[in-house]
């Protein structure tokens, strides 16, 4: 094709200063921010179709089995639920703050809300242990162990699809817990980083993708929370 | 356009002189294993796909030579159905999935985008290296006691048989990740890092068939995770998703499964089509006819073949009125491929037709893709597809469109850009008769199974009633024919490695940027100059740089005018081409 | 063509199908032709001549565009309403039909009959409707009957079903087309079709009186139930053990290690449990036969105990 | 971004959002008391909906963005919305031309072992054991009684 090797201004050949985070094959760090943020967005979607699986199966099986999906429900404990959904907004707060800081350069307040994140998201995932545990302890385990005892749900037994649920629920749960501590050994990483002065308002990127994620960990929280916990 | 190929001066450019290119700038198997350059990591994809292929052909014609006759004649039930099963798993996952985007996408595409590389190299390397994590796995799986589910891993069959279906399943995972890495660095690559000049409507149809693929590998290949992922928690902790004996849905699983594949099989056919755009508009100097139809159709089957996947349950037990829906919507995928293969055929009309191997090719992806259509749309007749489905029948549409299609179209292309990669022209002879031995070969294997399959022969069958014996034994003997083309292929191609003819930059008189503005061997950085582009792909009127005349003729003498002719092109040629850059 | 392509036709549904089918085919067959052929005259008529060649481009036609998405959306359309329409007349049970439960597990059909016949053979009267109400004990399987143009897919813990009126006098095979395991491709079976009195006749003579002595009917039901799909009776290695010399077997061999006697109680868990206790060198591929009566049992029991010559040690 | 420096999303416009959703957390299981019948679903579901798109709006910086990266968001969302909405349209109308069973083999039993409860008083016929024993009243009627619609 048409090929002119003329002065296109995206030359970077040689002379001038080349921003030591901007990779060979860029031209600018506008396309190279740009690239990666549209990339992080293509990542982002493939988790949504990863999640939307699981979402399939909830959809069937709650829509064979109504009542007793509503029966099983009503045994998750809905104060740890809402106090777990709080604690995930704030931390998407939290890492939006930091972002908001990092581009005017304030990096102390940067890293000090990337630790309270990193925080809200250690106390998300005791809460899990916890309601974890108490499931556990009346036999409430994903597939063939299933075998509810004690007098919160011993009623469970009887039920058809009561094992369904419990597997729906253990294994969104814990593919997003996963996600979670996933989310919380990066942002750990972007606070050292932080910490350690490779962000400013020049370049930031790492600390953006990181938000991007963590958010997008928590909207799907914000759907698993009423499917399981509520309705 | 005026179009100066004049090239800075030699000299100024000391590291980049005419003996380093990007095969030997950095030497040693090292600076292979760690590569970044989207070149090499083709080439990485290509030696280990061209393996598996190797592999998963052998399985074919042992399978084909147990159905020569009824009975057992070399392998008994168990053994067979772990070969087909492998053979499937293979072909599909760890062959066709990756092959045309992983080869010839990671090393055409940025150069026909005029971009030094993909936008996340690392990325690239990693998916290679995924890839083959998966392969290792596969091998686990293997070791420990074979997989014998079919390809298509129905519960509660392969939740409950063991073996290596859970190493299997776990591989397939994995290698799924390497496809969405492929996927999402074209993406943004194709987004963001285009030269200056290069238009949505300026971009290579090769291009665009691989965009195209990207998206579904993206939106696609994550749900055959979770499939998998459950699959593997269904064998280890029975959640009860999938086996009806704990209170799951076998038909749900299905629903999963082709909600992956059936979009995965346009991941196989897309840059199919894309490679065709590319070898019919050079090998007939014809500006594609209906370039934006054939590149939005591209788009429009990637999106509309989301939307079918049920079209291969019919029989399943799913409700009847999804069944309707899936078919209409099935049909609807038909007109999108017409427009591609009218368009192709026009763009023939008045154009100068070189029939070289590259275009054999293409042309037998015609022939053959048209036929694997065709029989797609009758399986997808509601109340045809209940005497088909499962039999021979769907076996040789699929062979049709996907060997026929897909690897045909990559032969053609691997034909095509045989010499920018290698740098070595393959010997063209033997290419013709190689292209002609897999056509033959290919219709002798898989047409008696198109018969058989409408008489009802069921497929996933070691044995078989005596009365279908007769066009068993025609397909084994062209499935010989067939292996003896492609075997041919591989020998030539070694060969053409060690001894080939050097070749020239532009053999074919091709009008887009790898050919155009690329060393015949590609430099490490793909261009000396980003390019800036002024003219569509296929305007060949306008290519005055490639071809001489126009107002590229006041730029001065030393630029080669007309493409060097290939070893082997019709020889009265008149002009004396000069040394290319 | 129709002869070429399809197997013999012999249902009402039959003619619908292939008149269906040959549509497709014929038009597929005149639109492969016209494409193959403008393509092979291009490339005859347009051959280069030169390698210097560079030929003006050509304007694009819309009226063409546009016929050649048109047209094929007619077509396709047509052959939609047409599938759908057959289809629902596949699928959609007369009230009136005649029914057969089918049983399928691996690899082996069982067909019932109303007053409780079993056969592994299925009979069906000729020009009655018939419905199918099928099940399977394990793995997917899928009933398939080319000559009638059905086919349906047999779950597990759920009853689905087919129909069909055989026009035509004859057997016909019966496949399993859904991939089900090892023995998948030997799943297969005869459908006899036969006039209402012959029909009657075999049902009437088929139906197992109660006061049929016990190792009668298990002999019986060693065929209608597949049993001899895996045991033989003369001393042979099939799938499964044999039973020659079964009963009386001391030291009889587990896989995992144990022994057994081989007394009428083993018997009955081996068949009504079949997962419980797997013999040494088989794989554990029996289905569970569950599903039959303590009568029957006992039948198939004193069956078994006729192949055999020893008892078992009295203690 | 160099040149006029990122946009930044405002500190207020983040903690006007954050509480937002906070609010609709309080609402979302405020209603979960509220006996609402077959609008339960949807109701959470949208109120989700609204409290997911203000994070991708705001928190995400979407709303601000390059339209690439919404399309993205988009296109993806569909899907999944296609994936649930077109196998539902299976499991909803399963057996829908009566050549599968709507029910399951075991909800079927369940359903006869209930009949049988009721029907308790009943002498049993002691040589009838198995369910084969019962050729006509089990199988054949319960096959013709439980069918589609
Ligand atoms: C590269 C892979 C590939 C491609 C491109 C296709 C393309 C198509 N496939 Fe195929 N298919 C498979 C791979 C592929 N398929 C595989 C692997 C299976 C089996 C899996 C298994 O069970 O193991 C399968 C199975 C399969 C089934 C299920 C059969 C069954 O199991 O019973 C169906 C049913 O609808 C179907 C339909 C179609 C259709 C309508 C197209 C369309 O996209 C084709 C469109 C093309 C044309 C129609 C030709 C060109 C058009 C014209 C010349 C214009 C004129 C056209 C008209 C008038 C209509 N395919
Ligand atoms: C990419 C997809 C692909 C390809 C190319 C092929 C290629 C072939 N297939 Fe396959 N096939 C499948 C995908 C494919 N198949 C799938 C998905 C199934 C279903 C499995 C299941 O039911 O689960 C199937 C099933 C299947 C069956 C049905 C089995 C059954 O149902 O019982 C048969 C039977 O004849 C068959 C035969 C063949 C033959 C003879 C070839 C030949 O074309 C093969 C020719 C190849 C060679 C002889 C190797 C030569 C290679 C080299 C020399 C390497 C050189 C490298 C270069 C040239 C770069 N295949
Ligand atoms: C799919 C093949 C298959 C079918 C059909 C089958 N069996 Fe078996 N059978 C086996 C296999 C394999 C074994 C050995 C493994 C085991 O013990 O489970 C076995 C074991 C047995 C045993 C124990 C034999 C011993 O040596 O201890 C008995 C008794 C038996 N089967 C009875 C029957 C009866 C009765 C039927 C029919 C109603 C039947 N089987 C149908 C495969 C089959
Ligand atoms: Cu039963 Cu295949
Ligand atoms: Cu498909």
């Amino acid at each position: 094709m048409a090929t002119e090797t003329a002065p296109a201004p995206t030359e970077t050949d040689g002379a001038h200063d080349h921003p030591a985070h901007l990779e060979h094959h860029f031209v600018s760090s506008k396309q190279q921010f740009d690239s990666a943020k549209l990339g992080m967005w293509v990542f982002l979607i493939t988790e949504v179709l990863l999640f939307s699986g699981m979402f399939v199966a909830y959809a069937v099986f709650r829509q064979w089995n109504p009542e007793v999906f509503v029966a099983a429900s009503n045994t998750l404990d809905q104060m740890w639920g809402t106090i777990n959904t709080v604690v995930l907004l704030t931390s998407s707060l939290t890492v939006a703050l930091s972002i908001h800081y990092i581009k005017q350069d304030k990096v102390k307040q940067c890293v000090y809300y990337l630790l309270s994140t990193l925080g809200l998201a250690g106390v998300f995932m005791v809460i899990k242990y916890i309601e974890y545990t108490a499931k556990f302890e009346h036999g409430i385990y994903p597939g063939a162990a299933f075998d509810p005892h004690g007098a919160h749900y011993e009623h469970l037994a009887g039920m058809a699809a009561a094992p369904q649920f419990f597997s729906i629920y253990f294994v969104m749960t814990g593919i997003h817990g996963l996600h979670v501590v996933i989310g919380m050994l990066v942002i750990g990483a972007i606070a050292f980083m932080a910490w350690r002065g490779s962000f400013s308002s020049e370049w930031y990127t790492p600390v953006e993708l990181t938000g991007l994620y963590w958010h997008l960990v928590d909207i799907v929280w914000i759907f698993l929370f009423p499917l399981l916990y509520l309705i | 356009m005026s179009t100066t190929t004049q090239d800075a001066p030699v000299e100024d450019e000391a590291h980049h002189d005419e003996e380093t290119n990007y095969l030997n700038h950095d030497t040693g198997i090292w600076s292979w294993l760690a590569t970044k350059d989207h070149k090499r990591i083709g080439i990485l994809y290509c030696i280990s796909l061209a393996v598996v292929f190797l592999a998963a052909g052998i399985l074919a014609l042992f399978m084909r030579a147990e159905l020569s006759a009824p009975g057992e004649t070399i392998m008994g039930n168990e053994t067979y159905n772990q070969v087909f099963t492998m053979h499937g798993i293979l072909m599909v996952f760890l062959f066709l999935v990756p092959s045309i985007p992983a080869i010839l996408g990671n090393f055409v595409l940025p150069m026909q985008i005029g971009a030094k590389d993909v936008a996340f190299p690392k990325l690239n390397l990693a998916s290679w290296y995924v890839y083959m994590a998966g392969a290792i796995l596969t091998i686990a799986a293997l070791l420990t006691g074979g997989v014998d589910t079919g390809w298509t891993f129905y519960t509660p069959y392969s939740s409950t048989t063991g073996g290596g279906v859970l190493w299997m399943t776990a591989a397939i995972f994995v290698a799924g990740f390497a496809s969405i890495f492929t996927g999402l660095n074209f993406i943004v690559t194709v987004h963001k890092m285009r030269a200056p000049g290069m238009t949505w409507n300026r971009l290579p149809l090769f291009i665009w068939g691989i965009y195209a693929t990207s998206i579904v590998q993206v939106l696609a290949t994550p749900v055959i995770g979770i499939t998998m992922v459950l699959l593997i928690l269904e064998q280890t902790m029975q959640i009860g998703i999938f086996d009806p004996a704990l209170g799951g849905d076998p038909v749900l699983f299905q629903h999963f499964f082709w909600f992956y594949s059936h979009p995965a099989v346009y991941i196989m056919i897309l840059p199919a089509f894309g490679i065709l755009s590319e070898l019919i508009a050079t090998f007939s100097r014809s500006r594609i006819f209906g370039y934006r139809a054939i590149a939005l159709s591209s788009v429009a089957i990637a999106m509309l073949g989301f939307l079918v996947w049920g079209h291969h349950m019919f029989v399943s037990g799913q409700s009847a009125i999804s069944s309707i829906v899936f078919s209409l919507i099935t049909y609807l995928i038909g007109i999108p491929s017409g427009i591609k293969v009218f368009n192709w055929v026009a763009t023939l009309y008045k154009g100068s037709i070189w029939l070289q191997t590259p275009m054999l090719y293409a042309l037998s992806f015609l022939f053959l893709f048209t036929i694997g259509g065709f029989t797609g749309i009758m399986v997808g007749v509601l109340a045809v597809d209940v005497q088909l489905h499962d039999t021979y029948y769907v076996v040789s549409h699929f062979h049709y469109v996907m060997m026929g299609g897909s690897v045909v179209a990559l032969l053609g292309g691997m034909h095509y850009w045989w010499p920018k990669i290698t740098g070595r022209m393959y010997n063209e002879t033997l290419g013709k008769i190689a292209a002609g031995l897999v056509f033959v070969g290919f219709n002798l294997t898989f047409f008696p199974q198109l018969v058989l399959g409408s008489r009802g022969m069921p497929r996933r069958y070691a044995n078989y009633a005596e009365r279908f014996a007769g066009l068993h034994e025609l397909s084994t003997y062209g499935s010989w024919v067939l292996g003896a083309g492609l075997f041919l292929i591989l020998g030539y191609a070694l060969w053409s490695l060690a001894y080939g003819e050097e070749a020239p930059a532009n053999p074919w008189g091709a009008t887009t940027l790898e050919w155009t503005n690329v060393a015949a061997i590609p430099d490490h950085h793909n261009f000396k100059r980003t390019p800036l582009v002024t003219r569509g792909p296929y305007d060949f009127h306008l290519a005055d740089e490639v071809f001489g005349g126009g107002d590229g003729e006041a730029l001065g003498d030393d630029v080669p005018r007309i493409p060097e002719p290939a070893p082997s092109a019709p020889t009265e040629d008149d002009t004396a081409a000069s040394a290319s850059a | 063509m129709g002869d070429f392509w399809l197997p013999e036709a012999a249902s009402t549904m039959a003619p619908e199908v292939d008149s269906l089918f040959n549509f497709v085919t014929v038009v597929s067959t005149i639109l492969l032709v016209g494409v193959v052929a403008a393509m092979l005259w291009f490339v005859y008529r347009y051959r280069r001549q030169d390698p210097g060649e560079r030929p003006a481009p050509v304007e694009e036609s819309k009226l063409l565009e546009i016929s050649w998405i048109v047209i094929p959306t007619i077509l396709v359309l047509l052959v939609f309403n047409w599938g759908f329409k057959s289809f629902i007349k596949q699928k959609t049970v007369p009230p009136d039909a005649y029914e057969i439960r089918v049983q399928a597990r691996q690899w082996s059909w069982t067909f019932e009959y109303p007053n409780g016949v079993t056969s592994d053979t299925m009979y069906v009267p000729a020009n009655e409707p018939v419905k199918t109400t099928m099940s399977s004990s394990n793995v997917l399987h899928s009933f398939f009957v080319p000559a009638f143009r059905v086919k349906q897919d047999v779950l597990p813990n759920r009853y689905s079903s087919v129909w069909f009126e055989a026009t035509k006098k004859g057997t016909y095979d019966v496949f399993c087309t859904e991939y089900c395991g090892l023995d998948h491709s030997e799943m297969d079976a005869a459908v006899k079709v036969v006039s209402r009195e012959r029909f009657d006749q075999w049902l009437k003579e088929s139906a197992t009186p109660t006061d049929i002595p016990l190792p009668r009917l298990g002999e019986q039901l060693y065929s209608q139930q597949g049993c001899q799909g895996c045991h033989s009776l003369d001393g042979s290695d099939m799938v499964g053990p044999t039973w020659q010399g079964l009963y009386g077997k001391t030291g009889h061999e587990m896989a995992d290690g144990s022994t057994v006697t081989v007394d009428e109680n083993y018997l009955r868990t081996s068949i009504l449990q079949s997962g419980d206790k797997i013999v040494q060198g088989y794989q554990n591929v029996m289905p569970s036969y569950s599903n039959l009566s303590e009568r029957e049992v006992a039948g198939l029991v004193a069956f078994i105990k006729e192949q055999s010559d020893q008892e078992p040690p009295q203690n | 971004m160099a040149h006029d420096g990122p946009h930044i999303v405002p500190k207020s416009v983040l903690l006007r959002v954050f509480g937002g959703l906070i609010v609709l957390t309080i609402l979302t299981v405020a209603v979960a008391y509220v006996p609402l019948g077959p609008l339960g679903v949807p109701v959470a579901i949208g109120i989700a909906a609204v409290k997911a798109s203000l994070v991708v709006l705001f928190f995400m910086h979407l709303k601000y963005d390059n339209p690439v990266n919404a399309l993205t968001f988009t296109i993806g969302t569909i899907f999944v919305i296609v994936f649930v909405a077109i196998t539902l349209l299976d499991t909803a109308f399963r057996g829908d031309l009566g050549n599968v069973n709507q029910r399951t083999v075991q909800e079927i039993q369940a359903e006869q072992e209930r009949a049988e409860q009721r029907n308790e008083a009943l002498p049993a016929d002691s040589l009838r054991i198995a369910p084969a024993d019962y050729p006509d009243q089990e199988r054949g009627a319960s096959m013709s009684t439980e069918g589609g619609s």
